[in-house]
């Protein structure tokens, strides 16, 4: 008899934990870190190898919400020459051949609800890489934060920014 | 224009998935194919000036296109009509560029006309089919069997359409709309010597004295007067200026007014004069200014004899004090204003009325003075009465001597059925329309070139009768064309030069835009000469060509032989007896003539005055409705001698109760899934007075008859019944 | 204590009370299954409200609270039968009560338990309820403590605690007689809640000091309850609603439908289990005295409401009461007669008082009432709002009325469960009595005489 | 919440003697702010989404008829009765000054709803759609707001966040003017007048000091940032 009471104590006790572990953590973080990408297209190559700077392409950054991605011509401009034989470097220049731009899977990914503008993050002087970690030792990108609302705020808290809701949510 | 190409490119930011949980629509990152123009940041909002054409008031918009959409439309803060104001209508365009039911491409009939069957064929085919009718008609050297029907054109578009008529040798070329200003051209050059619509400084006037001028709703230029009467009353430090309102029903100006005089329909004529005469003969007028036209008090009492105080109390049916009253404060407090507007101007005694109205401006000395009368820039000699020539175009159509009509607009439901426009148009072997939407004239189409939205097109506009400088205001697209359309001019030009020959030569354009620019060109040409791509794109970005072209120096003075004006007894269509009570139809702030009914902002916006929405209704005064058993929200039934229709009563207490009034634009059979089959359009229900030597759209001078059908009005208002009479609860 | 049943032997005794936990009859089965049918249907409503949005309902602005919130305020109101019957009757020491205890008890539990599902009920996001428990997350987001909604949260779990284990409490020692009478799943189950009762004169000291005990707490409890419901209106300024009077007013409110729901109950299990041996008229007219005084401070505290407005006479305010009295003027006659003047009226007549019937007539009446009146505070007052160009209007959606209807099958049913569970009639209270003179066998041993201790 | 930390007090001045009741602002607003479109059925349910309406009051009788005209959108107060009820803090008090709503974080209590003694918050009963290409209209700078959550107006706090993040960028405050929400940006007879209620040379400032002033239902204690102008009666020049 006695021992049953120990086991379902133990198990009841197993259950809380559990429990309010995953209500803490809601909502909880589904999301696929490092999606596959129609072109393998290799942040190492370019950011890492090349030294190329993240604004040259990403050039959107400093003035607008949105960092940018470059378009299928800025892509095709440099590899006319550069390595034009490699495969993906000829995928590539299918997608321009027939004029559709590339789909690219977001690995940074943020809910409507929220609003992130890049150029008043840069402004403050944070570095790409607090947010998306040591992009050129990545192949492929691999979202490196949680990008949930408790790790926005810390930072915040940490840089003294605004923690008014409104800042974000709108 | 690179930023057209934005189109193909899906926005970066994500709008418009819906907000739920941590789900998210912005799973993919889509990049542009070529990099945006230099200036041009992705995710950040850009502002393209341009104008908007909703009405001829031609207000400047700026337009805010954030990734190749167009998200909002504003106005123009350098636009010397509107000042970066814009009214409901003005920012509502942006619906009819997005409309879900736009037509996307050329569609030619195959069922019966109104039967709403279309087919979808490209552009080649559907100008080669409209050519090869022209040709025919050049064949048949019967050219003058084309009738083009537009509304008032100004700018380069009447340039082209000019030069097309002519070319192709045809007379028939009708701008025609119900709400034109035509009869105050005339009533002005009548008056005050210059064909010339007048511009009226409210702003800096002291006394507003309205006879049925609704310039809050669309009486010519409806934001820039909505402006100058904001400042008219709190502008100046000490002064407040005062505004007196005349007419039957008190429209949403009226509501503004400090005095409202619901004088009998027609009678406002003989009000004017009544008033006229007391200023005269307490001597309160401007003695100079009557004797620089030439006109001397005791002769004028003369000619005023017949409107004592009593006789005038008597017709207008109002207080032989407050006429006493109004005469005085119009007359001590200077500068005074007096406007006539389509209240007084569509009685069968209009125009004579107006002219009353716009000599009490004289007796006040205000022409060409600060808070007085000045002409309007930009010239704006227009037609008088294009009422007669849409009767003789109608005449022809009868007669079968129109071939092929080419209709931009929506006439077969703007244009009151007693014309008999409607059943004429039906004789018509071919039509051709423009429509962006399937309105109720595309359903009678053979053939539908569709137009480009405003926000999609080139052109110019000058405004009408908005500004005392001379202005031309650019249009410009904003984003790429939605569907396969084409503006007007284009599918004109394209016309023109596939019938070659001399029509060809005539319009020698490769495109609409071209010749906008060329026009600009020389509009500028005295300005500078040099380097005019960089001029243009300044008047690109800025909106237009504003101030810069010296409006015409001279102003208003009495022209000499003006006949006098002698507003006689109105006339109305309907026995007294069978048909007690008089009808007012009116533009709704919303909807206008009609053509912002399409638009969902529009039909959800409650009407500032009955609060009604997505619906047409029956204004009734509380005492008739009483006596005759109606109670707010019934459905009621209005016959006239030219028709009837049905709708739901609005108790309003601010109407004369021998009067029933009713809203314009509703009761489309076409206009998209937003305004069809919705609501009664009152035109039915006008009838045709013949007065005097040539017709005039009287229409104001129709009786009606009001029977209670049942409780089921479906009437929807915004407001509650009887909170709206509870302002004690508020404190105002 | 003449009308005390007179002793028995403790067998027949036992067997007589305890004779609801018999295997369940046919009927029994039929009425769990029609309830079961009812809070199915009412599901399918709820579900129906959470698939398409709250446009089922028949709320809108500025009527945006209804019959949900009306639901709410009505059960947590009934929801005091319990505590007001047992404990002050306990605390007051009041014989006759005995018998019907544990009914009572239970009906509180049951009642709080429905009351609390209203709220999330009425939620426009249901699926983000968990956002109103203050539990550290990641957002690093607290409830918001200064929202009475907060308040009613807080106190509705206490509430919902407080009154099970007050229940459960009661319950202790007949848990041990039924384990003792009884075999099979029954006789563990028992045997596990009755954790090894055994009715040695310690236990019974405990028992007592206890249960005495919690009788003083759940009634500030109860209270507190209560006027936070209240202050859900008394703290806005909602013409109508902001009023220092709500409190104790929603209080008397409560206990006069908790008294009514009692008798109720008592009329029921009565005939149901034939306790007419041990629920007496005498009982009734002890209750009905209860329900005439309530009554009277009930109609005392509406008058003073009504007519501290009406002589203020604040424009918006009496605006709200004459669109009330004009717009539901059947309703408010019916709230007014069935709350005070009926039950007035009759309960001031013993033979009346002692008539089951009219006992169950005038007790149903007051809950009807009392729904009413949860109604005309909630609606009228958000109809006619301070400002007139924006008033409204309301009138429940079937989706609405289903689940009010589901609400109170659920709470018969949970109630008709327990009673075929569990001793509905306080077994060891009414055997005090008996055992007063002389040493009783109650379990296996044996107990030494309690008498005078009370 | 509100933290004195902040330079700006946001608030509006309607001056009814100007305003002509047009109802531009209301289209103004719902453009600008993504505000669903609401067909007859809704509206007759009393389930309209403006977040700005344009009431209009009948005084009088015939002849002596009066209409008088009242914008009404959310006062951001300062003693706000929507904040403290909500049991969330989806309605909060933003440093600005202004009464924040949270869609994101909204429940849907309907609470402070109930508690807004102007009836200024609209609550999503439909899930509302936008057929295409009418979407396309949306703005990307508002959430698109979900059945079951409170909206209201907002005093067009993207048009602030813009001005602002602007004014960072040039270590400056934001200037009088510069930013304005869509309803008095158009307003033909310039009615509305926003701006900054803590700079006291603002012209909002020195037109809320007016005499003719007064908040609405003022009794309440709720200190509204909206202060409305008496609209001048049949008193003559």
């Amino acid at each position: 008899m006695n021992k049953w009471w120990y086991i379902a104590g133990v198990a009841a006790a197993a259950a809380v934990v559990a429990g309010s572990a995953l209500i803490y953590s809601l909502p909880l973080d589904t999301r696929d870190r490092s999606p596959r990408q129609p072109l393998a297209f290799s942040h190492k190559v370019h950011a890492g190898d090349q030294g190329i700077h993240c604004l040259y392409c990403h050039r959107h950054a400093p003035r607008s919400p949105v960092a940018g991605i470059p378009a299928v011509a800025d892509c095709r401009a440099c590899h006319l020459f550069i390595s034009a034989d490699r495969p993906e470097i000829i995928k590539l220049m299918g997608y321009w051949e027939k004029k559709e731009p590339i789909p690219w899977v977001r690995v940074y990914a943020l809910p409507d609800h929220v609003y992130f503008p890049h150029m008043m993050h840069i402004r403050a002087g944070l570095p790409c890489s607090s947010c998306h970690g040591e992009v050129a030792t990545m192949d492929r990108i691999t979202r490196s934060v949680s990008l949930k609302m408790g790790w926005c705020l810390d930072c915040h808290r940490q840089h003294t920014a605004s923690i008014d809701c409104w800042t974000c949510h709108i | 224009m690179k930023r057209r190409t934005f189109l193909q490119l899906g926005g970066m930011t994500a709008a418009g998935a819906a907000l739920a949980g941590c789900r998210s629509g912005n799973e993919k990152l889509i990049p542009y194919l070529i990099p945006a123009d230099e200036g041009v940041t992705p995710g950040k909002a850009e502002y393209y000036a341009s104008s908007c054409r909703f009405c001829p008031a031609g207000c400047g918009i700026l337009v805010r296109v954030s990734d190749g959409r167009a998200k909002k439309v504003e106005g123009n803060p350098a636009h010397p009509v509107n000042r970066g104001k814009l009214c409901a209508r003005g920012q509502a365009i942006l619906q009819e560029l997005y409309h879900p039911d736009r037509i996307a491409q050329p569609l030619k009939r195959s069922g019966s006309r109104g039967s709403g069957e279309f087919r979808k064929i490209s552009w080649d085919e559907g100008i080669a089919l409209l050519t090869e009718k022209l040709k025919a008609l050049q064949q048949e050297k019967t050219t003058d069997r084309l009738a083009l029907l537009t509304p008032p054109l100004s700018g380069t578009l009447a340039d082209l359409t000019d030069r097309f008529m002519a070319a192709f040798g045809s007379p028939n070329h009708l701008s025609f709309e119900l709400l034109a200003p035509d009869w105050l051209r005339r009533a002005t050059r009548q008056a005050f010597g210059r064909a010339s619509l007048p511009w009226y400084d409210l702003a800096e006037t002291r006394y507003l004295l309205g006879f049925g001028a609704d310039f809050v709703e669309h009486h010519l230029s409806p934001v820039q007067y909505g402006h100058a009467f904001g400042r008219m009353r709190q502008a100046r430090d000490t002064v407040r200026g005062h505004f007196t309102y005349v007419g039957g029903r008190m429209s949403l100006t009226g509501a503004s007014a400090d005095r409202w005089l619901p004088a009998r329909p027609g009678s406002e004529g003989t009000l004017a004069l009544g008033l006229a005469r007391l200023i005269l003969a307490d001597s309160l007028h401007d003695e100079q200014a009557l004797a620089a036209s030439g006109l001397q008090r005791e002769k004028l009492l003369r000619r005023l004899a017949g409107y004592q105080l009593t006789r005038v109390a008597e017709q207008t049916g109002l207080p032989q004090q407050a006429i006493v009253e109004v005469a005085r404060e119009f007359a001590t407090t200077r500068p005074a204003l007096a406007m006539a507007g389509e209240a007084v101007a569509f009685q069968s005694n209009g125009p004579e009325a107006v002219r009353a109205v716009l000599l009490l401006n004289l007796l006040a000395g205000n022409l060409n003075r600060p808070g007085g009368v000045y002409p309007a820039g930009g010239g704006g000699a227009g037609p008088e009465n294009s009422f007669s020539g849409l009767l003789s175009l109608v005449a022809k159509m009868r007669a079968d001597r129109i071939g092929v009509a080419m209709i931009q607009g929506n006439p077969v439901h703007a244009i009151p059925p007693a014309t008999g426009f409607q059943e004429a148009l039906a004789r018509v072997p071919f039509i051709v329309s423009f429509a962006t939407l399937l309105d109720d004239t595309a359903l009678q189409a053979d053939l539908i070139l569709p137009d480009h939205a405003a926000l999609e097109s080139w052109g110019d506009v000058i405004p009408q009768g908005s500004a005392r400088e001379a202005v031309v205001g650019l249009i410009q697209p904003v984003v790429t064309p939605l569907g396969d359309t084409r503006q007007i001019p284009d599918s004109l030009l394209a016309t023109a030069h596939r019938l070659g020959g001399g029509m060809a030569a005539s319009l020698p354009f490769q495109s609409y835009r071209e010749m906008v620019k060329g026009a600009m060109r020389r509009r500028i040409a005295p300005a500078r000469g040099t380097d005019f791509e960089t001029a243009w794109t300044e008047l690109l970005r800025q909106g237009g060509l504003f101030g810069k072209i010296g409006s015409t120096g001279e102003g208003f003075r009495r022209a000499t032989a003006a006949a006098w004006p002698e507003p006689g007894e109105p006339r109305f269509a309907g026995d007294e007896k069978e048909y007690p009570l008089h009808l007012q139809v009116f533009p709704s702030t919303a909807f206008y003539d009609g053509r912002g009914a399409p638009l969902p902002w529009l039909q959800q916006l409650p009407d500032p005055m009955s609060t009604v929405v997505w619906d047409s209704w029956v204004e009734i005064n509380p005492r008739t409705a009483a006596e005759l058993g109606i109670s707010h929200g019934d459905l009621v039934e209005v016959t006239s001698p030219a028709g009837s229709l049905r709708a739901p009563a609005v108790i309003y207490p601010g109407i004369r109760p021998d009067m029933v009034a009713i809203p314009l634009g509703q009761g489309q059979q076409g206009g998209g899934r937003y305004a069809r089959g919705r609501g009664a359009n009152p035109l039915s229900l006008l009838a045709m007075i013949d007065e005097g030597t040539e017709p005039r759209p009287a229409w104001h001078a129709t009786r009606v008859r009001l029977t209670r059908v049942s409780e089921k009005g479906n009437l929807v208002t915004a407001g509650h019944p009887q909170g709206s009479y509870r302002s004690d609860l508020v404190g105002i | 204590m003449s009308d005390t049943p007179v002793a028995r032997s403790a067998t027949q005794l036992n067997d007589e009370l305890l004779s609801s936990l018999r295997p369940p009859s046919r009927r029994w089965y039929l009425l769990v299954l029609f309830l079961l049918a009812v809070v199915a249907w009412g599901l399918v409503a709820f579900t129906w409200q959470v698939t398409h949005g709250m446009y089922v309902t028949g709320k809108n602005r500025p009527v945006m609270w209804g019959f949900y919130i009306t639901g709410f305020v009505f059960w947590v109101g009934l929801s005091h039968s319990g505590t007001m019957v047992s404990s002050i009757l306990r605390l007051s020491r009041a014989n006759w009560r005995r018998p019907i205890l544990r009914a009572a008890e239970a009906m509180t539990v049951f009642c709080i338990l429905v009351a609390g599902l209203f709220p999330l009920i009425h939620l426009g996001r249901n699926w983000t309820f968990f956002y109103m428990i203050p539990y550290p997350n990641q957002r690093g987001l607290w409830p918001n403590f200064r929202s009475a909604l907060l308040w009613d949260m807080t106190a509705i779990t206490a509430y919902i605690i407080g009154s099970s284990l007050f229940l459960y409490l009661g319950m202790l020692p007949d848990l041990a007689v039924a384990r003792d009478r009884s075999g099979g799943w029954r006789r563990k189950l028992y045997g596990l809640l009755a954790m090894g009762w055994r009715g040695s004169a310690h236990e019974w000291a405990v028992y007592h000091r206890a249960s005495t005990l919690m009788a003083a707490l759940i009634i500030p409890v109860a209270v507190s309850v209560h006027s936070i419901v209240a202050w859900d209106f008394a703290v806005t300024v909602v013409p109508g609603w902001h009023s220092t009077i709500f409190p104790p007013y929603f209080v008397i409110g409560a206990i006069l439908s908790g008294v009514a729901a009692v008798i109720t109950l008592m009329i029921i299990i009565r005939r149901a289990f034939n306790l007419e041996a041990y629920l007496t008229p005498l009982h009734f007219d002890n209750m009905g005295k209860l329900l005439l005084v309530i009554s009277l401070l009930w109609s005392y505290a509406y008058f003073v409401e009504v007519q501290t407005t009406w002589y203020a006479h604040e424009p918006i305010e009496w605006e709200v009461f004459s669109f009330m009295a004009d717009t539901y003027t059947p309703q408010l006659l019916l709230m007014l007669a069935g709350n005070s003047v009926v039950p007035i009226a009759f309960m001031c007549f013993r033979r009346l008082r002692r008539s089951i019937s009219v006992m169950l007539t005038v007790s149903l009446l007051v809950n009807v009432a009392m729904f009413i009146e949860r109604f005309l505070i909630i609606v009228p007052s958000l109809s006619h709002k301070n400002m007139p160009f924006a008033w409204g209007s309301y009138s429940p959606s079937w989706v609405e009325i289903s689940v009010n209807i589901a609400a109170v099958a659920g709470f018969a049913l949970l109630f008709v469960l327990f009673a075929k569970l569990f001793p509905i009639v306080a077994l060891t209270d009414v055997r005090e009595l008996e055992v007063r003179e002389a040493e009783v066998p109650l379990g296996r041993t044996r107990l030494p005489s309690i008498a005078g201790k009370e | 919440m509100e933290k004195m930390t902040s330079p700006y007090r946001w608030g509006m001045v309607i001056d009814l003697d100007r305003c002509t009741g047009c109802g531009a602002c209301v289209v103004a607003c719902q453009a600008e702010n993504n505000v669903a479109l609401c067909d007859k059925k809704e509206i007759s349910e009393g389930r309209g989404m403006q977040w700005l309406r344009i009431e209009r009051f009948w005084a009088g009788e015939y002849p002596d008829v009066r209409v008088r005209f009242l914008p009404v959108l959310c006062q951001h107060c300062h003693d706000a009765p929507c904040e403290p009820v909500c049991p969330v803090y989806a309605s909060y008090h933003n440093p600005d000054g202004l009464n924040g709503q949270v869609y994101n974080r909204c429940v849907g209590t309907r609470y402070c709803g109930n508690n807004c003694p102007y009836a200024v918050r609209v609550f999503n009963f439909y899930p509302h759609t936008w057929p295409q290409p009418l979407d396309s209209q949306l703005s990307p700078d508002i959430t698109v707001r979900s059945r079951g959550v409170m909206e209201k107006c907002t005093f067009c706090v993207q048009r602030i966040r813009r001005a602002k993040e602007e004014a960072r960028g040039e270590e400056r405050v934001i200037r009088d003017g510069e930013v304005q929400p869509a309803c008095s940006q158009t307003c033909p007879s310039e009615a509305l007048v926003f701006g900054n209620l803590a700079d006291p040379r603002s012209r909002v400032s020195r037109l809320s000091r007016s005499p003719r002033r007064f908040q609405l239902l003022e009794h309440l204690g709720t200190h509204p940032s909206v202060y409305y102008l008496k609209g001048g009666g049949r008193e003559h020049v």
